[in-house]
């Protein structure tokens, strides 16, 4: 469904991203890991649209996506869960939730979808009228998470949903990631935490340095001695 | 790390010399009469705009705060010194320097009386408080007997008169010299590096240990001392005291000197407060389009170069001269030029 | 090593033309050119040829030209042409020093015809004293602009003396027993007037009942209007530039505010200001001036034409003051017989012109002797009252 | 008392203006946190739309006022095109951008003095309504126009960014316009929406100048900017109730001063009453304060 | 335990109407490296700003060798002896690494603002000795060779440590290190691991450390203080604490 190929992406004079080349199909949940500033965070944004790509090509269902603005490429079903949260600091957690349907109009339905994300967070509904950007940490990753979910996604890419949060969450946002995914949504997950990003995932991509070193299956991958010395602290 | 002190010291002893130099050479252009006394006074004027661009780039560059009333202090150090000399009985070159002294002073008292207040705020709401302040001392001494009213004052002693073309250039040029050393100096020195880092980060700075609050006003003050000067400068430079053209677009013609220059960049500073002086003046004839293409030139340089012509780039006298003379340009040895983020 | 390329040749002066649609080049364009030994004798001028007062500066300037045409064309001076070299200063003092700066500095003119308002001129003032440079301003009447300054003179009235005239001309032709003030505060030729308006009207009897004062460059005078209003005095002194007059007129006459207004010289050119929509604001109004556009002199008619002709405007008081001073500076200097300062000086304080406002001499301030002539308007034109002496 | 109510129903008359142009500063400002001193100016593009409209093209006075609105609606949305979005979406210093402002501020002063002279223009009578008379006094009839306009335009504006999808847009650009993107929200259409709002209003602000001061000329935004500037800072910027508040408080505050305290120290109480607002409520009266948690 | 260097006593603050911290009672020794861990939102961070002025409590009071620290801004703090990490790196960015460091030698120098501004010897004397100790603590983390790199450049983990030597060179007695490995991977989280036991040791401080990575926390940590809802639910050596059911249900999860 999503195909990333021999995609380029620099930073002024920083070539950040070198000819990576990935695939997410329907209904996987795959996973990217690497070491800090491998360029996890950059593929993430070059797909959704607010990093432009130097060159290369990544497409959704078919459609070319370097082509488009990030607004459009959300309304094509995409949500992206950003690095360092973004949430809306100064809109109370309830109003977050709503400016994750923005692309959707059915009051009625937008309303439901918000109660199930308290369902999920039942933090969330305690303080939903608090101004987001006084919440600890961790409740502002479950916000920003359940702000990406409010848009209904076809796809949703994580970006280290895992920091910060403690070990008890740390299980259940990877639970929800599952439940997330078995409900139909494709994820594309990026993570420092590869013992539990390589455990739930069906495919997994290593990016060093910017490029793709290794890839296949989770399970296989986690097997991998270089891996586990690597980045499963083994 | 003694070697570090002689090249410092070899350093500011080719600066000083080239200094001297230029002051000479410019020394003798003018009191020679090989350029005129329009030329004369343009130099003098130069001097001071760099002299105030320098100054509010220790504010709005090294501690990184707007500040939009800065021709208010300019203001109250033109009356300081201009009131001075006028009443006092010593001869204008004993009371002028003493007047100008004045001015620094009044003006760093305004400093710390507008600075105690408006640094509690931030960002926008700093910049907004000080365009508050130096429109009430507009106001105000638009208002004042002493003063002179709306009327001003006229009749201020000209440094630089039909027998003496050359008389202001020493004060203005060696002003605007203290004023770049010191400022280099400073933002390299123990409190520089404190005032940076508020700029940096307010938050980290405080739990680093940092005064914020002392080290602001600090800044604040500073530059309040130097742009009194150079007020006292204008004043007897121009000879008049016209309260209504210390307002706000004055402040913000400062400050695009600033900011076109580079923030934070001393070089920028003076380069782009030296063309913005003499531009206008070639420009005499064309008055009508010389504004119009001004702005284009200012879009256009925010535009593609956001950071200023220079950005963060120092030019170094010493370093120049010592490429010339073939030896390496000495590196940014710690402790000598620790300058952060310049 | 004067530029004379950034100087602007006379009539080459691109702001000056500009409001001018101008039929033709203005006269003087090919007397620019030297005379055979290549030299000429250069007069420098001032004016606002922008901004807020730019009617007053352009007025000046235009007729300073057609001055210096008439001029070069009887012979130029001492033998020579005349060139003319004029900045905008935008009735700005610090610019007008500057400017000043260069005319003397740089192009190196013997004299200067400038500047047109009181704050400028007086800034210059001082400069051209310290320098010793003979100087005649057409139209500054604020009274400091000459005084302790033996080489500063100038065409017109002064201050004190139109802010008197009006106040006896409220008492004894309009019958005023009450009266307000409405001035720019920030303007020393409005406070000049003000004051001397007030101190006259004091000392014979005319109540003043508000003196009420405004920050130069505000559009609104609401509420000063409603405090005078308020008082209900019989006239209302406003002594400032015709700008703000219009706004003042137009924001008065909403409030229905019924006192005769009166105003002085600032106020002429307020017509141009005021859209005809509005014109009835202005009724009931008198100011004084210093000349009369219906007077049968002929060199006044004739210069009035050939004005017209040249620049497609009327001319107003300004344009007949510039070009008196003109004049009377070229006068001097060929009195003088040499360009020397002290020279011209002593020779402008004997003069004795006959030119379009009457005669001038200067008294021992070397300000002119001038009568004064009431001026209103009726139908949206200016009409000619009368002359009056207090 | 009764000059008391004239006097502060002048300065409403008057603070509504104020508040019309400050409405178009605390939007832009709430959105791309820029302080757009080129928005006085487009008051005074608006007024020449208007003066060109009706005198040259002898059109009536509501088509010059829609055309006004429509041209300041264009220019705002075309000086954010050319001069601000380059800076905004690659995430330039603040400074810059003010500064840029500033040259937008300078370059349409130029351009119309260049145009239309440097002098002032007079304008037609707009609305030819008598002075009302309230008891023994009587009111302009511009001031009773002002406050109405005026408080119609912010209730229009306070439903258009608290009910419509395109102001909750508006809110999370101003957040986190990387975030907004993610929601699906065109930042880019959202700032130009912004700046054509905040422009129109400009343009409404214009007429009611002129209606009020029937006079144009270049600089006129200069003063008129930096007052309407000040109305929205001491209301809060960002908020829309607090830059009509702030409007009225200026307005009224310097009616009191002409009045009853001297005229020759209105800017001064202004601006002192800005300096006090702030140093008690640093973000303005009606301005929410959101502290940096660490 | 040794005697208490920092000491909480009955610490509390309320955010209108939200009490994030109640009754935080403990006691810090010299020398000891406690670990602080609670769910998201219990008020870790919180307790960190109480006891570094950023947050004046609304009840209870900060002890640091005996004294009372209320009323003390941030700075006054540090001067007394309390430094910090921020769980959001903030470093002085567009600063050298070096530069970071030695603004935080500023409280130790003397020099007056003339002795900087005309270079008087002093000034030559206190920098030189500066950059020495800048250097010198860089040495510790292994990051000398990057002293002349601009803050910002530097890989994320390099950043996490610059702040901790930014933090120690404030000469600090006890340090607060708010989630320090967060955004690391394991062998980065090691590294830092050692660092932490190294500073401990050579600068003899106290530490008290906020983490969510438990492998870290078990390790290195004497002791470990659980707070939920902003009151403690257990305190006790990490195994004590591992096996607490409160802490398994509230926090670690099984
Ligand atoms: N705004 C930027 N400007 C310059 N360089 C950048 C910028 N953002 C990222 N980089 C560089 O691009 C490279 C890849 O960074 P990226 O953030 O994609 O890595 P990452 O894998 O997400 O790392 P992390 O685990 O730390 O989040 C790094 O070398 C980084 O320094
Ligand atoms: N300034 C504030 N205003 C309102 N509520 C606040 C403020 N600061 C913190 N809180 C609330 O206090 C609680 C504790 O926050 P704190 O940041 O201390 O949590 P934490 O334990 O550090 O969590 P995490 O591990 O997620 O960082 C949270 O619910 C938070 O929303
Ligand atoms: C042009 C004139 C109206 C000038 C006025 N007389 C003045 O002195 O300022
Ligand atoms: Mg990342
Ligand atoms: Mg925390």
């Amino acid at each position: 469904m999503l195909k990333v190929k021999n995609l380029n992406v620099s930073y002024g004079a920083i070539h950040a991203i070198h000819d990576v080349s990935l695939e997410v199909n329907e209904g996987e949940i795959v996973s990217l890991i690497g070491a800090n500033g491998a360029g996890k965070t950059t593929t993430l944004s070059t797909i959704t649209g607010l990093k432009k790509a130097a060159s290369g090509e990544v497409t959704l269902d078919g459609q070319n996506l370097l082509a488009m603005p990030a607004p459009k490429i959300v309304g094509l079903g995409l949500a992206h869960v950003p690095e360092g949260r973004r949430i809306f600091a100064e809109m109370t957690v309830a109003e977050n939730l709503e400016m994750g349907a923005y692309t959707r109009r059915e009051r009625a339905e937008v309303q439901q979808s918000i109660e199930d994300v308290y369902g999920r967070f039942p933090r969330l509904k305690e303080r939903y009228r608090q101004v987001a950007g006084t919440l600890s940490g961790g409740e502002q990753q479950m916000l920003a998470i359940g702000r990406a979910l409010m848009s209904r996604p076809k796809i949703l890419l994580m970006d280290e949903p895992s920091m910060g949060l403690s070990p008890l969450l740390v299980k259940e946002i990877f639970a929800i990631i599952g439940e997330v995914n078995a409900s139909g949504v494709t994820v594309l997950l990026v993570e420092q935490n590869a013992k539990m990003a390589l455990s739930i995932a069906n495919r997994a991509y290593v990016l060093e340095t910017g490029r793709v070193v290794m890839e296949g299956d989770a399970k296989e991958l986690m097997g991998n001695s270089e891996i586990k010395k690597a980045y499963l602290g083994a | 790390m003694k070697n570090s002190h002689k090249k410092a010291a070899a350093s500011y002893a080719v600066n000083l010399v080239l200094v001297l130099l230029l002051f000479a050479a410019l020394y003798f252009l003018v009191s020679s009469g090989t350029v005129n006394r329009y030329y004369a006074d343009l130099i003098s004027l130069v001097c001071i705009n760099v002299t105030l661009a320098v100054s509010l780039n220790l504010v709005t560059g090294v501690l990184g705060q707007l500040v939009l009333g800065h021709a208010g202090f300019m203001l109250v150090g033109a009356y300081a010194c201009a009131l001075f000399t006028k009443s006092s009985a010593l001869p204008i070159s004993v009371s002028f320097p003493i007047g100008l002294v004045l001015a620094g002073l009044m003006s760093a008292v305004f400093g710390v009386v507008i600075g105690v207040p408006a640094l509690r705020l931030r960002g926008d709401y700093l910049a907004i408080i000080t365009l508050g302040f130096g429109e009430i001392i507009r106001v105000v001494a638009n208002n004042l007997k002493i003063t002179g009213g709306a009327m001003g004052l006229s009749g201020i002693q000209a440094i630089a008169n039909r027998k003496n073309p050359a008389g202001m250039l020493p004060y203005a040029f060696f002003i605007a010299a203290a004023a770049i050393f010191i400022s280099f100096a400073f933002a390299r020195s123990r409190h520089g590096r404190a005032v940076i880092a508020i700029r940096e980060d307010e938050i980290a700075a405080e739990a680093s240990g940092i005064n914020t609050t002392y080290y602001k006003l600090l800044a604040f003050v500073l530059a309040a001392f130097i742009a009194g000067v150079a007020g006292g400068l204008y004043a007897h430079h121009l000879g008049v005291i016209d309260p209504a053209k210390y307002d706000f677009n004055r402040s913000v013609e400062i400050l695009i000197m600033v900011v076109l220059g580079g923030m934070g960049s001393i070089t920028g500073s003076v380069i782009s407060a030296s063309v913005l002086t003499v531009l206008p003046e070639a420009l005499r004839s064309f008055s009508n389009y010389r504004m119009l293409a001004y702005s284009i030139v200012l879009i256009c340089v925010m535009l593609f170069r956001p950071t200023g012509l220079l950005g963060k780039y120092e030019f170094s006298l010493s370093g120049t001269v010592a490429r010339f003379t073939g030896k390496k340009k000495p590196a940014a040895a710690g402790g000598v030029k620790g300058g952060g983020a310049q | 090593s004067s530029s004379s390329t950034e100087s602007s040749a006379p009539g080459g002066e691109p702001a000056s033309s500009e409001d001018a649609a101008a039929p033709e080049e203005p006269p003087e364009e090919d007397d620019a050119a030297p005379t055979a030994d290549g030299e000429t004798i250069k007069i420098g001028g001032l004016a606002p040829l922008t901004g807020d007062v730019s009617q007053y500066g352009t007025a000046v300037d235009n007729a300073v030209k057609l001055a210096v045409a008439d001029i070069n064309a009887a012979g130029g001076v001492l033998g020579k042409q005349v060139e003319y070299i004029c900045y905008d200063e935008k009735g700005d003092a610090n610019e007008a020093v500057n400017a000043y700066n260069k005319l003397v500095n740089d192009d190196g003119v013997v004299a200067l015809v400038g500047d047109v308002t009181s704050k400028p001129t007086e800034a210059v003032a001082q400069r051209a004293l310290d320098d010793n440079l003979p100087m005649i301003t057409a139209s500054g009447t604020a009274e400091g602009i000459t005084q302790g300054r033996p080489n500063v003179f100038r065409a017109c009235f002064i201050d004190p003396f139109q802010g008197q005239l009006m106040a006896s001309y409220a008492i004894n032709k309009l019958g005023a027993k009450t009266a307000a003030i409405l001035f720019d505060n920030g303007d020393p030729y409005s406070t000049g007037i003000a004051d001397a308006f007030e101190a006259y009207a004091k000392e014979n009897g005319l109540e003043i009942v508000a003196k009420e004062g405004y920050q130069t460059g505000t559009p609104d005078f609401n509420s000063q209007l409603t405090t005078i209003k308020e008082k209900n005095p019989d006239v209302l002194m406003i002594p400032v530039y015709y700008q703000d007059v219009a706004l003042i007129a137009v924001q008065a006459k909403n409030l229905g505010l019924t006192s005769k207004m009166l105003g002085a010289d600032g106020w002429d050119g307020v017509l141009e200001k005021i859209d005809a929509s509005n014109v009835d604001a202005l009724k009931d109004v008198y100011f004084c001036s210093q000349y009369s556009a219906e007077s049968t002199d002929e060199n006044l008619q004739s210069f009035l034409a050939t004005y017209k002709e040249t620049y497609g405007l009327e001319a107003n008081m300004f344009a007949v003051l510039g070009y008196d001073a003109m004049q009377i500076m070229a006068a001097a200097i060929n009195k003088a017989g040499s360009t020397d300062p002290d020279a011209i000086i002593a020779a402008l304080g004997e003069t004795n012109y006959a030119g379009l406002t009457g005669t001038t001499t200067f008294d021992e301030s070397n300000n002119p002797v001038r009568e004064a002539i009431i001026t209103t308007v009726a139908d949206g034109a200016y009409k000619f009252v009368e002359n009056y002496k207090m | 008392m009764n000059v008391f109510m004239t006097q502060t129903l002048n300065g409403l008359g008057l603070g509504s203006i104020y508040a019309l142009i400050a409405l178009g500063y605390s939007m832009v400002y709430g959105i791309v946190k820029l302080i757009n001193f080129a928005h006085g100016d487009i008051i005074m593009v608006g007024g020449y739309v208007v003066l060109l409209m009706m005198v040259t093209m002898g059109l009536p006075l509501w088509m010059a006022v829609i055309g006004s609105v429509l041209f300041c609606a264009l220019a705002g949305v075309l000086i954010e095109r050319i001069a601000y979005r380059r800076l905004l979406n690659h995430g330039a210093p603040r400074i810059s951008l003010l500064i840029t402002a500033i040259g937008v501020s300078i370059f349409l002063q130029n351009l119309f003095q260049l145009i239309f002279g440097s002098d002032a223009k007079s304008v037609p009578q707009m609305f030819a309504f008598p002075p009302i008379a309230i008891g023994s006094l009587q009111i302009a009839s511009s001031t009773i126009i002002n406050i109405v306009v005026s408080v119609l335009m912010m209730i229009g504006l306070h439903l258009l960014v608290n009910k419509s999808r395109m102001g909750k847009a508006m809110r999370a650009t101003s957040e986190d316009a990387g975030a907004a993107m993610l929601m699906g929200i065109n930042t880019n259409h959202t700032v130009a929406f912004t700046f054509a709002v905040g422009s129109a209003l400009a343009a409404v602000g214009a007429v009611l100048y002129c209606n009020t001061y029937p006079q144009l000329k270049p600089v006129m935004g200069n003063l008129l900017g930096l007052k309407a500037f000040v109305a929205a800072v001491l209301g809060g910027i960002g908020s829309i109730p607090g830059a009509m508040l702030g409007g009225y408080i200026l307005g009224v505050a310097e009616s009191w001063t002409k009045s009853y305290i001297s005229s020759n120290l209105t800017d001064a109480v202004v601006f002192g009453i800005l300096i006090v607002v702030l140093l008690l409520k640093p973000t303005g009266l009606l301005g929410k304060n959101v502290k940096e948690k660490v | 335990m040794s005697k208490a260097v920092l000491k909480a006593d009955h610490l509390g603050i309320t955010f209108g109407g939200l009490k994030a911290v109640t009754d935080f009672n403990a006691e810090i020794g010299e020398h000891e490296l406690v670990g602080l861990i609670g769910p998201n939102g219990a008020g870790k961070t919180t307790i960190f700003n109480l006891l570094t002025g950023v947050y004046q409590p609304t009840e209870g009071s900060v002890y640091l060798d005996g004294k009372s620290m209320a009323g003390k801004k941030p700075h006054q703090m540090v001067k007394a002896g309390i430094a910090r990490t921020f769980q959001n790196i903030r470093l002085f960015k567009d600063m050298t690494v070096i530069e970071n460091v030695k603004v935080a030698f500023n409280q130790h120098m003397k020099y007056s603002v003339f002795g900087g501004m005309l270079r008087l010897p002093s000034f030559w004397k206190e920098e030189d000795g500066i950059d020495g100790k800048a250097r010198e603590l860089l040495r510790v983390f292994n990051m000398e060779d990057l002293a002349q790199n601009t803050a910002k450049n530097l890989p994320y983990g390099q950043q996490r440590k610059l702040e901790i030597a930014r933090a120690l060179a404030t000469g600090a007695k006890v340090l607060l290190l708010d989630e320090p490995a967060a955004g690391m991977n394991p062998t980065e989280t090691m590294e830092l691991m050692n660092a932490i036991a190294t500073i401990r040791e050579r600068f003899g401080i106290s530490i008290i450390l906020i983490e969510h990575d438990m492998s870290l926390v078990m390790k290195i940590c004497e002791r470990i203080i659980v707070i939920d809802y902003g009151q403690i639910i257990a305190t006790g050596t990490p195994a004590e604490v591992a096996n607490n059911p409160k802490v398994i249900g509230a926090y670690l999860g099984e």
